[in-house]
C-alpha cells in the first residue's frame, strides 16, 4: 500500500502541475491563433511566400481554402457529391483566373461532430488555410463553426440547413437555406399557393404537422409551426416521433383521419416516410396535400416503393439546376452550368444536388467575396460578403446570394436563398411552384381517395392474373 | 474386472484444490461408500465422475474404456448415472415428466415403458402423483422422485450424492430401503453419505475423504470399527 | 512480510518511470506536431476518464452499467445551459453539473441496487433511454435535436481556449482527478467494501457492510466524474446533441474502453482509452465508418471471451516476467 | 371516442404486438435457457429483412416464399453465432455474458452496413397494401400474415416444449443445467437449438415485415428496445408471458400514441420498464424463480 | 445476548424451520446440532438477518432485530461464519479481515493493525498476503473465523468450522475458542464433531427436520432417543 500512496502523490503533483501549465497557456494563447496562421502559411506554401506579404497590404492575391466533409463513415457516401462540387468550383476559378487570385485548396474528414472540430483545427493551425468551406451534415457544422470561430477563422457552410450555424457565430456564411426557411417556406406555399389551388381561403385551411425528433425534422417544423400560429389556418394535429425507433405510425394517421386536416406537412427520413404512405393507404387515411421538406421525401428510396402513389406528394427544397427550368436562367449562368458539366465529366463525377450547392457556394465565395476583401481573414471576407448581390437567374442553383449583415439575427445567412415547391410526377421530382422557376404543371391537387386508387390497383392485379 | 477405475484424480477450481491424487475402484455389483467431511470433496469427486466438472489430472476408466473427456451426457449414455445431491428434480415439471427425462439417453429410451413400470411399482407414492408439479412434492417425495428417475436412466453404475440428506428418519429408513432394493436389483452403487452408521450397513466398502485426499479406506466393517471413523463422524 | 516491501530497485525503477511518463505527459502538445493528433489525444483523455469514472460503479462495486452516456449528458447540458442561459461559467457549471449527476445516480443506485446481473444491465439500459427521450423532447429546454451552441466567449475563466494545448492539459487534470478518486477508493474504506460487496454479498453484509449506503456513494461517485467529463468535452466540442451526449451507443462505449482495458482496476480503463480511440480512429480513416465499428464489435467479443480481465492483466504478466528477466523483481 | 375508431386502434395495437411477439418469443427463450440476453436478436431480424430484400431484388423473389430460403439462412448463422460466441460465454464471468452479445450486434450491424451501405431499400410486393376490412376496421394483410405466423410460431413453441421429449428437455435445462446434464440430455445441443430456432423466429420476422417497411443495417434498433421492455414485462423466460406483454405493449403504444403523442409513449414505457424492473423483476406474468439469475 | 423465539421459516412451501425456541445467555457455548439438512444453516440466516422468518422473533441482547438487516445486526455485536465459507476470494487474506475492522469505524490504517494483530492470533499471519481463494480449505475455514472476530463481534455464530480440519487443528480451534471464551465472547455453534461440541459447549439444542427435538447438556442430549433416532436413522444398536 505504501507504493499506491506514493503514485497518489505523483498524481495529485501532476494534476496540479497540468492546471499550472493550463493557465500559463492560456496567457500565450490570446495571441498565439494569428502568429500561427502566419507562420504555417509561410511554411507551408513556398510559392504564397512573397504574396502572403502583399495580403497584409490591401489585396488578396492567394488564399488556401480548407474543404471539411465526411469523407468516411455513414455520410461518406452522400457528401461526396458536395465535396466534388467544392473542388470543381475551385478547378475552374483558377483555370479561369480573372480575379488574379491563386486558390489552393486542401481537405480534411469530419465523420462527426467531434471530427468536424478536430477538422478545423486541423485546417486552421496546419494547413494554415483562410477560410473553411463545408460540411453536408448539420450536427458536425454546428460543432464545426464555434471551432473555426475560435480560431478567427471564417466558415463558409454551403450544404448544412441546421438553424443554429446562423444563430450566433459572428465568422459564418452560409450560401444554402437554413432548415427554418424550409419550414416557413412549406407553410407559406400551403396557405397560399396550394390553399388557391384546392380553393380553400387561407382563414379556413386545417393543416397538420408531423415531424422526426430530430434536428432536421425540429428546425423544418418549428418554422412551419410558427408561420402557421401567425395566420388564421387552424393546426389540428401536431406530433412528433423518433425516426429511428418508430415501427408504427397509426395513431398518428388515425388522429389525421379524425381532424381531416386540407394539407399535412411531414418532416420524415426514408424509412418512416414510406412506413407513412403504407399505413395511409392500409388506413384508408385521405390527405387532400402532402407537403415534405427534403430529407426522405426528397429521394428516390422514398417514391419508388409507393410507385403511382408517390404522383402529386410535394416537397421542399433549395432548387438546383437539375430541379428547375434552366432556359429561364442568364446566358452566363447556363455558361457557368455547362462548364461545370463539362468539368465533372472531366473528371468522372456525377452531378447530384449537393454539386450544385456546394459549387455555387464556393463559386460565388471565390468570386464575390475573395476579391474583394481588404485581407484574408474573417474580418476582411466578412465584410466584402456585404458587398454581394447575385441575382437568383445568374445562379445555376435558382436561387440568389446577399448575405445578413453582421448586426442581424442570422447574420451571414444567405437572404436569397429561397426554396421551391416539387412534385413527384411519374417516378421523379419536378418544380411546379413558384411559376418562374417551375417545369411542371401541378398533377394530383388534391391527391385522390385512395378507394379510387385501390380501384386502378385491383385493375392492376387483375390484369398480372390473367397472364 | 472393476466397472470403475480411478487413479490419480486431480481436481481444482482456480487456483483452489479440492481433489489431489484420489484413486478408488467399484467393482461390478459392489456397492461402495464415501465418507467425508463437509467440502472434504465428495460431491466434487461424483461430479467429476460425471463429467460436471472438468479433471486436470488422473484417470477415469469406466468399464475398460476411459471417459475422461466425454461430456456428460455420453457418461450417462455408457450407463454412468447420478442421482445429485440436493435432489434437483425439475420443479416446473410433474412427476411423469421427471421420471421419462430420466430415460432421455438413446440406450434407456428403448425400453423407457417397461423401466417406467418398473420405478412406479418401486416407488408407488410417485405413480400416485404423476401428474404433479415436482415442486410440489414434500422433500421425501422429491428424493424417491430423484432416485427413480436415476434408474430410469437404466444404471450400470449408480452414483448417489447424499440421498438422505434432509429428510426425516422414517424418510432416510425409507430411502435406505429403497437403495437396498435398487442394488439387490444388481445394479452398482456409489454412494456418499453423511449417515454413515446406515450407509455403513449398507455398503461393501467404502473410503474416506478428507480435505480432497483419501484419507482411509477398507470395508465396511472395518471402517465401521475404525476409532477414527467413529470419533469423526458417529460422534462417539 | 518480506514480500509484501518493494525492493529498492523496484521503487527506483516505479520512480523513474512515473517521473518519464510526467515528463512525456507534459510534452505531448510539443511532441504532437499536428493538430489533429493533439485533437485526438485531447479525446483519449475524455474517454480515459469516462472510462476510469464508469469504472468506478461497474469494476469496483460490480454494477454493469449501460446508462452512462446520462451522465455524460447532464454534466455537458448543465454546463451549457447554465452558461447560455445565466452566464455563468462552464468552471462552475461543471459543479453543479456533477452534484445534479450525482443526485441522479444516487436515485439510480438506490432503485437498482437490489438487482443482479442482467436486470441491472437492464435497468440502467432504461434509466439512460428515459434520459435520452427527455433530451430529444425536452425542447423548452434543450432544444431537442437541434443540440446546444457554446458560443465562443474566450477566456479560461469559461473553460474555453483557443489553444489545443491548453484542453490537453486541462484534460490532463480531468483524467488526473478521476484517476485520483480511483486510487482513494481503492485503498479507502468505502473500497475495501466496494470489493467486498463485489466478491460476495451476503458475506459482506454479515461483517457490517451497508450495501445500500455503498452501492449508492459509488454510483453517485461514478455519476459526477462522469459529468465533469460530460461538461468538459462540451467546453472542447462547444456543441452538443442527444445524439453525441446521451445515446445508448455512447454508454456501450463507455462500458467497451474500461473492458477492454481491465475494469476493476485503476490503470485498465486508462489502457483501453490509450488503445480503444486511436485504434478506432486509425481503423475509421483507413476502412471507413462502418467497417471501423465492425472491428470494434468484434474487438469487443474476443475480449470478453478471452480475457474478460482485459489488456491490462495480459500487460502485467509480461511486466512481471520483463522485470524477473531483468532481476528487477524477485 | 366513436367505436369504430377505438376498434381501429385497439387492431392496429395487436397487430403490432403481433410483430414484437415474434421477435419477444425468442428472446425470453434464449433468456429462459441459456440465462443470456440477447443483444444481437433483432440484428438477425435485420439479416431476415435484408434476405428477402436481396432475393427479391436480385431474382424477383417473392418474400413469402424467400422466406423458405432465408429462415434456414439465418438459423445456420444462428448456429455459428452459438457456436464462436454464446456457448464459450455460457458459465463466464458476467461481463462476458453481457457484452459478448453486445459486440456480436455491434459487428453485424457494422458488417452489414459495410457490405450493402447504408442506403434504404423497400421491397415492393402487390399485397403491400392490401387491406382485409372487417366491418369498418381495416387490417393490413402482411401485418395479418405476420400476426398469424407470430402467434402460430408461439403455439408451435409452447406445443414443442410442453408436448415432446426434446422440448421438455429443453425445459430441464431451463429448471436446472447440471441435473440434465445428468439423465443424458446433450445441454450443449439444447442451447444451440435453442438459439438457433431464437433467432430464425427472427429472422423469420424480418422476412414477414420487408413487404411493409424499408430495410437498412439499424433497422433492428427500432425494434430491439421495445422488445427488451416485453420480455421484462412478461417475465424473462417466459413464452406465454412474452406474447401477452408483446400484444399489450402494442395496444398501449397505439393508444398512448393517438391520446398523447408517440413520443410520450415510448417515454411511458421505458418508465414501466425501470419500475417493472425494480418492484417486480420476476415481470407481471412471469413466475417467481424464474428471475434468478444463475 | 440471543434470543430466538417462535421462529418458522417456509420456502416455497417447504417448512425449513418449524416455531424453534431457545436462549444463549452471555459468555456461554451452545453447540447447535442436527443432521445435514436440519435447518441449522437456515437458522443462522435468520439470526444473522440474511433470511427473513416466516413468524417469530431475533432478540439480540434484549433488542428485537427483526426490523435490522445484517449489516445493522454485525455493528451491534454479531459476527458469524458460513459453513460453505465465503471469502472475498481477489482480495488478499489480510484485506478480508480488513473490511470486518473497518466496520467498528477504525480508519484504514488501524484496520490494518488490528487485522494483522487478528490473524497472528490465529496463526494466518504468514498467508497475510495470500489470494484467498487460494488458501486451503481448513485455512479458509479459519479465515471465516478470523474475519467474524475482526468486526469486535460479542456474539459469535460459528458454522461448522471443524469440519475437515485434522486432529491437531481440532485442538487448535478449540484452544482458541476457550481463550475467546474466557474474554467474555458468547458462542452458537453448529458442529458435527460430536467430540468437539462435548469439549467446549455447555448447552446444546438439537434440531431435524426444522424442529427443535431436544435441548440439554451434551450428555443429556446424546443420550435422548430421538436424538440417537435422528442422527442414525433407527434406535442405535450396533455401537
Amino acid at each position: 500500500m505504501l507504493k499506491r500512496s506514493r503514485l497518489l502523490l505523483l498524481l495529485a503533483l501532476l494534476a496540479a502541475l497540468a492546471l499550472v501549465v493550463a493557465a500559463c497557456a492560456e496567457d500565450e494563447a490570446a495571441e498565439e491563433p494569428d502568429e500561427d496562421t502566419d507562420d504555417e502559411v509561410i511554411d507551408d506554401e513556398d510559392e504564397a511566400d512573397d504574396d502572403d506579404d502583399e495580403a497584409a497590404t490591401g489585396d488578396v492575391d492567394a488564399i488556401t481554402v480548407g474543404a471539411l466533409f465526411p469523407q468516411s463513415g455513414d455520410l461518406a457516401f452522400g457528401a461526396a457529391d458536395a465535396l466534388e462540387g467544392v473542388e470543381v468550383a475551385v478547378e475552374m476559378f483558377n483555370e479561369r483566373g480573372e480575379h488574379g487570385v491563386e486558390v489552393e485548396l486542401v481537405t480534411a474528414d469530419a465523420p462527426d461532430p467531434s471530427g468536424g472540430t478536430a477538422g478545423v483545427r486541423q485546417l486552421i493551425t496546419q494547413d494554415g488555410v483562410d477560410a473553411v468551406i463545408g460540411t453536408y451534415a448539420s450536427a458536425i457544422a454546428s460543432a464545426a463553426v464555434p471551432a473555426a470561430e475560435r480560431l478567427d477563422t471564417l466558415y463558409v457552410e454551403t450544404t448544412a440547413f441546421a438553424e443554429a450555424i446562423t444563430d450566433g457565430p459572428q465568422n459564418v456564411l452560409r450560401t444554402t437555406i437554413s432548415s427554418g426557411d424550409l419550414g416557413a417556406y412549406a407553410s407559406d406555399f400551403i396557405l397560399t399557393g396550394l390553399a388557391d389551388e384546392l380553393d380553400v381561403a387561407e382563414d379556413d385551411m386545417r393543416v397538420a404537422v408531423v415531424y422526426t425528433d430530430d434536428e432536421f425534422g425540429t428546425s423544418i417544423a418549428d418554422a412551419a409551426l410558427d408561420r402557421f400560429a401567425d395566420s388564421g389556418a387552424e393546426l389540428v394535429v401536431e406530433e412528433s416521433y423518433p425516426a429511428a425507433t418508430t415501427s408504427d405510425l397509426s395513431s398518428v394517421l388515425l388522429q389525421i383521419q379524425q381532424t381531416e386536416p386540407h394539407a399535412v406537412v411531414h418532416v420524415a427520413q426514408v424509412p418512416d416516410g414510406v412506413l407513412f404512405w403504407r399505413q395511409a393507404q392500409q388506413l384508408d387515411v385521405n390527405m387532400p396535400a402532402v407537403v415534405g421538406a427534403g430529407g426522405g421525401y426528397g429521394q428516390v428510396e422514398f417514391a419508388e416503393p409507393l410507385g403511382e402513389n408517390a404522383d402529386g406528394i410535394f416537397n421542399i427544397v433549395p432548387p438546383t439546376s437539375g430541379s428547375i427550368n434552366v432556359d429561364s436562367l442568364s446566358d452566363e449562368a447556363q455558361g457557368l452550368l455547362a462548364d461545370m458539366q463539362e468539368k465533372l465529366d472531366e473528371k468522372g463525377y456525377e452531378q447530384g444536388n449537393y454539386t450544385d450547392w456546394a459549387f455555387m457556394g464556393t463559386w460565388v465565395f471565390l468570386n464575390e467575396v475573395v476579391p474583394n476583401a481588404a485581407s484574408a481573414d474573417v474580418d476582411g471576407f466578412i465584410d466584402a460578403a456585404q458587398g454581394v448581390a447575385v441575382d437568383p437567374l445568374d445562379s445555376i442553383t435558382g436561387f440568389g446570394f446577399e448575405f445578413a449583415g453582421p448586426d442581424a439575427d442570422n447574420a451571414g445567412q444567405n437572404i436569397l436563398a429561397n426554396p421551391v415547391v416539387q412534385q413527384w410526377q411519374g417516378g421523379e421530382l419536378v418544380v411546379t411552384y413558384p411559376e418562374e422557376l417551375a417545369v411542371s404543371e401541378f398533377v394530383n391537387v388534391p391527391l385522390p381517395d385512395w378507394d379510387e386508387r385501390d380501384e386502378e390497383i385491383q385493375e392492376l392485379e387483375d390484369e398480372e392474373e390473367d397472364e | 474386472m472393476s466397472l470403475l477405475e480411478i487413479e490419480g484424480l486431480r481436481v481444482s477450481y482456480g487456483d483452489m484444490l479440492a481433489l489431489d491424487d484420489v484413486a478408488l475402484e467399484v467393482g461390478a455389483e459392489e456397492t461402495v461408500t464415501v465418507l467425508g467431511a463437509n467440502a472434504a470433496g465428495k460431491t466434487t469427486l461424483l461430479r467429476a465422475l460425471s463429467g460436471l466438472v472438468p479433471t486436470q489430472e488422473g484417470s477415469i476408466v469406466f468399464d475398460g474404456e476411459a471417459i475422461d473427456g466425454l461430456p456428460p451426457h455420453d457418461r450417462v449414455e455408457r450407463g454412468l448415472v447420478q442421482v445429485p445431491e440436493g435432489r434437483m428434480v425439475f420443479p416446473f415439471l410433474n412427476v411423469e415428466d421427471n421420471l421419462r427425462l430420466g430415460a432421455y439417453g438413446k440406450r434407456a429410451r428403448e425400453e423407457l415403458e417397461a423401466t417406467f413400470d418398473r420405478v412406479l411399482t418401486l416407488f408407488p407414492r410417485l405413480a400416485e402423483r404423476r401428474a404433479q408439479l415436482a415442486g410440489s412434492l414434500s422433500g421425501g417425495e422429491q428424493q424417491m422422485l430423484a432416485l427413480g428417475r436415476g434408474l430410469m436412466a437404466r444404471p450400470r453404475l449408480l452414483m448417489l450424492d447424499e440421498p438422505s440428506l434432509g429428510l426425516a428418519p422414517r424418510l432416510v429408513s425409507e430411502v435406505m430401503e429403497r437403495v437396498a432394493a435398487i442394488r439387490a436389483d444388481r445394479v452398482t452403487v456409489l454412494i456418499v453419505e453423511q449417515n454413515v452408521a446406515q450407509t455403513l450397513r449398507l455398503a461393501d466398502r467404502g473410503y474416506v475423504l478428507e480435505n480432497g485426499r483419501l484419507a482411509l479406506s477398507g470395508t465396511a466393517e472395518e471402517l465401521a470399527a475404525s476409532d477414527e471413523v467413529r470419533r469423526a463422524y458417529l460422534g462417539m | 512480510m518480506s514480500g509484501a516491501t518493494p525492493s529498492t530497485a523496484r521503487r527506483a525503477v516505479r520512480a523513474v518511470g512515473l517521473v518519464l511518463l510526467l515528463a512525456l505527459l507534459l510534452a505531448v502538445p510539443a511532441l504532437l506536431d499536428s493538430a489533429y493528433w493533439l485533437d485526438l489525444a485531447v479525446m483519449v483523455l475524455v474517454w480515459a476518464a469516462l472510462a476510469s469514472a464508469w469504472n468506478i460503479s461497474a469494476g469496483y462495486a460490480g454494477g454493469l452499467s449501460l446508462g452512462h452516456a446520462a451522465f455524460f449528458g447532464v454534466g455537458a447540458y448543465t454546463a451549457v445551459l447554465l452558461f447560455n442561459e445565466l452566464g455563468v461559467s462552464p468552471w462552475l457549471g461543471m459543479l453543479v453539473g456533477a452534484v445534479l449527476a450525482g443526485l441522479l445516480g444516487a436515485l439510480l443506485g438506490v432503485i437498482t441496487f437490489r438487482l443482479k446481473g442482467p436486470f441491472f444491465v437492464l435497468a440502467t439500459l432504461a434509466f439512460g433511454f428515459v434520459v435520452h427521450i427527455l433530451a430529444v423532447n425536452w425542447r423548452g429546454l434543450t432544444r431537442g435535436a437541434a443540440g446546444l451552441t457554446l458560443p465562443f466567449d474566450g477566456g479560461p475563466q469559461n473553460m474555453l481556449f483557443a489553444d489545443l494545448s491548453t484542453y490537453w492539459y486541462v484534460g490532463l487534470g480531468l483524467v488526473a482527478l478521476v484517476l485520483g478518486v480511483s486510487l482513494w477508493i481503492e485503498r479507502s474504506r468505502l473500497g475495501y467494501y466496494l470489493v467486498a460487496l463485489r466478491e460476495d454479498e451476503d458475506a459482506a453484509r454479515s461483517l457490517g457492510v451497508r450495501v445500500v449506503g455503498c452501492k449508492v456513494i459509488a454510483a453517485a461517485i461514478s455519476a459526477a466524474l462522469t459529468a465533469v467529463a460530460g461538461t468538459f468535452y462540451a467546453t472542447f466540442i462547444q456543441y452538443i446533441d442527444p445524439a453525441s451526449t446521451t445515446q445508448f451507443e455512447l454508454s456501450v462505449q463507455i462500458a467497451l474502453v474500461a473492458i477492454v482495458g481491465g475494469m476493476g482496476t485503476a490503470l485498465g480503463p486508462l489502457l483501453g482509452a490509450v488503445i480503444v480511440i486511436p485504434l478506432g480512429e486509425v481503423l475509421r480513416a483507413s476502412l471507413g465508418g462502418g467497417p471501423a465499428l465492425a472491428v470494434y464489435g468484434l474487438l469487443l467479443v474476443v475480449i470478453v471471451l478471452t480475457a474478460p480481465n482485459g489488456l491490462i492483466a495480459g500487460l502485467r504478466r509480461v511486466g512481471r516476467r520483463v522485470g524477473v528477466a531483468t532481476g528487477v523483481v524477485r | 371516442m366513436p367505436l369504430d375508431l377505438t376498434l381501429q386502434i385497439l387492431t392496429s395495437g395487436l397487430l403490432l404486438g403481433g410483430l414484437y411477439a415474434l421477435l419477444a418469443v425468442g428472446l425470453t427463450l434464449i433468456f429462459g435457457v441459456l440465462r443470456v440476453v440477447n443483444f444481437a436478436h433483432a440484428e438477425f431480424m435485420m439479416l431476415g429483412m435484408f434476405g428477402a430484400y436481396w432475393l427479391w431484388a436480385l431474382w424477383g423473389i417473392d418474400p413469402y416464399l424467400s422466406i423458405f430460403i432465408v429462415v434456414p439462412g439465418v438459423f445456420l448463422l444462428g448456429v455459428l453465432t452459438d457456436r464462436l460466441v454464446i456457448q464459450r460465454s455460457i458459465g463466464a464471468p458476467e461481463v462476458t455474458v453481457v457484452f459478448a452479445t453486445l459486440g456480436v450486434s455491434i459487428f453485424l450491424q457494422n458488417a452489414a452496413l459495410t457490405a450493402w451501405s447504408a442506403d434504404i431499400r423497400s421491397v415492393t410486393t402487390p399485397y403491400g397494401s392490401a387491406v382485409v376490412e372487417l366491418g369498418s376496421v381495416r387490417i393490413s394483410v402482411p401485418m395479418l400474415v405476420s400476426f398469424v405466423v407470430a402467434l402460430a410460431f408461439a403455439t408451435g413453441l409452447w406445443l414443442f416444449l410442453n408436448r415432446t421429449m426434446f422440448g421438455k428437455a429443453i425445459q430441464a435445462v431451463a429448471q436446472n443445467r447440471d441435473a440434465a446434464a445428468l439423465m443424458g440430455i446433450d445441454v450443449g445441443r439444447v442451447y444451440l437449438v435453442t438459439y438457433s430456432v431464437a433467432v430464425a423466429a427472427a429472422g423469420a420476422m424480418g422476412v414477414l415485415i420487408a413487404p411493409l417497411f424499408s430495410v437498412y443495417p439499424r433497422v433492428g434498433l427500432s425494434y430491439i428496445v421495445t422488445v427488451f421492455v416485453i420480455v421484462v414485462l412478461g417475465g424473462l423466460g417466459s413464452v406465454v408471458g412474452a406474447v401477452i406483454a408483446a400484444l399489450l405493449v402494442g395496444v398501449i403504444e397505439s393508444v398512448v400514441g393517438f391520446l398523447l403523442g408517440t413520443a410520450w409513449a415510448e417515454l411511458a414505457y421505458f418508465l414501466v420498464f425501470l419500475a417493472v424492473l425494480v418492484v417486480r423483476p420476476q415481470g407481471l406474468l412471469g413466475r417467481r424463480g424464474a428471475e434468478v439469475y444463475q | 445476548m440471543l434470543g430466538i423465539e417462535h421462529v418458522t421459516v417456509d420456502f416455497d412451501g417447504l417448512r425449513a424451520v418449524d416455531d424453534v425456541s431457545f436462549e444463549v445467555a452471555e459468555g456461554q457455548v451452545v453447540g447447535l446440532i442436527g443432521p445435514n439438512g436440519a435447518g441449522k444453516t437456515t437458522l443462522f440466516n435468520v439470526v444473522s438477518g440474511l433470511v427473513i422468518p416466516t413468524r417469530g422473533r431475533v432478540r439480540l441482547a434484549g433488542e428485537d432485530v427483526a426490523r435490522l438487516g445484517p449489516a445493522e445486526r454485525s455493528r451491534r455485536g454479531l459476527g458469524r461464519t458460513f459453513q460453505v465459507v465465503k471469502p472475498f476470494g481477489g482480495l488478499s487474506v489480510l484485506d478480508n479481515v480488513v473490511v470486518g475492522a473497518l466496520t467498528r469505524g477504525q480508519r484504514v490504517g488501524e484496520a490494518r493493525e488490528t487485522a494483522a494483530g487478528i490473524l497472528t492470533r490465529l496463526g494466518l499471519e504468514r498467508f497475510a498476503t495470500t489470494t484467498a481463494r487460494s488458501l486451503p480449505l481448513a485455512l479458509r475455514k479459519r479465515l471465516e473465523v478470523a474475519r467474524a472476530l475482526s468486526t469486535g463481534a460479542r456474539l459469535l455464530l460459528l458454522d461448522e468450522i471443524m469440519g475437515g480440519l485434522n486432529p491437531t487443528e481440532v485442538n487448535e480451534t478449540l484452544d482458541l475458542l476457550e481463550s475467546l471464551r474466557a474474554e467474555g465472547l458468547t458462542f452458537l455453534v453448529i458442529e458435527h464433531n460430536m467430540h468437539a461440541i462435548m469439549r467446549v459447549a455447555e448447552h446444546v439444542v438439537v434440531i431435524n427436520q426444522g424442529v427443535r427435538i431436544a435441548e440439554g447438556t451434551p450428555e443429556e442430549v446424546t443420550q435422548h432417543p430421538e436424538v440417537v433416532a435422528a442422527y442414525l436413522g433407527e434406535p442405535h444398536e450396533s455401537a
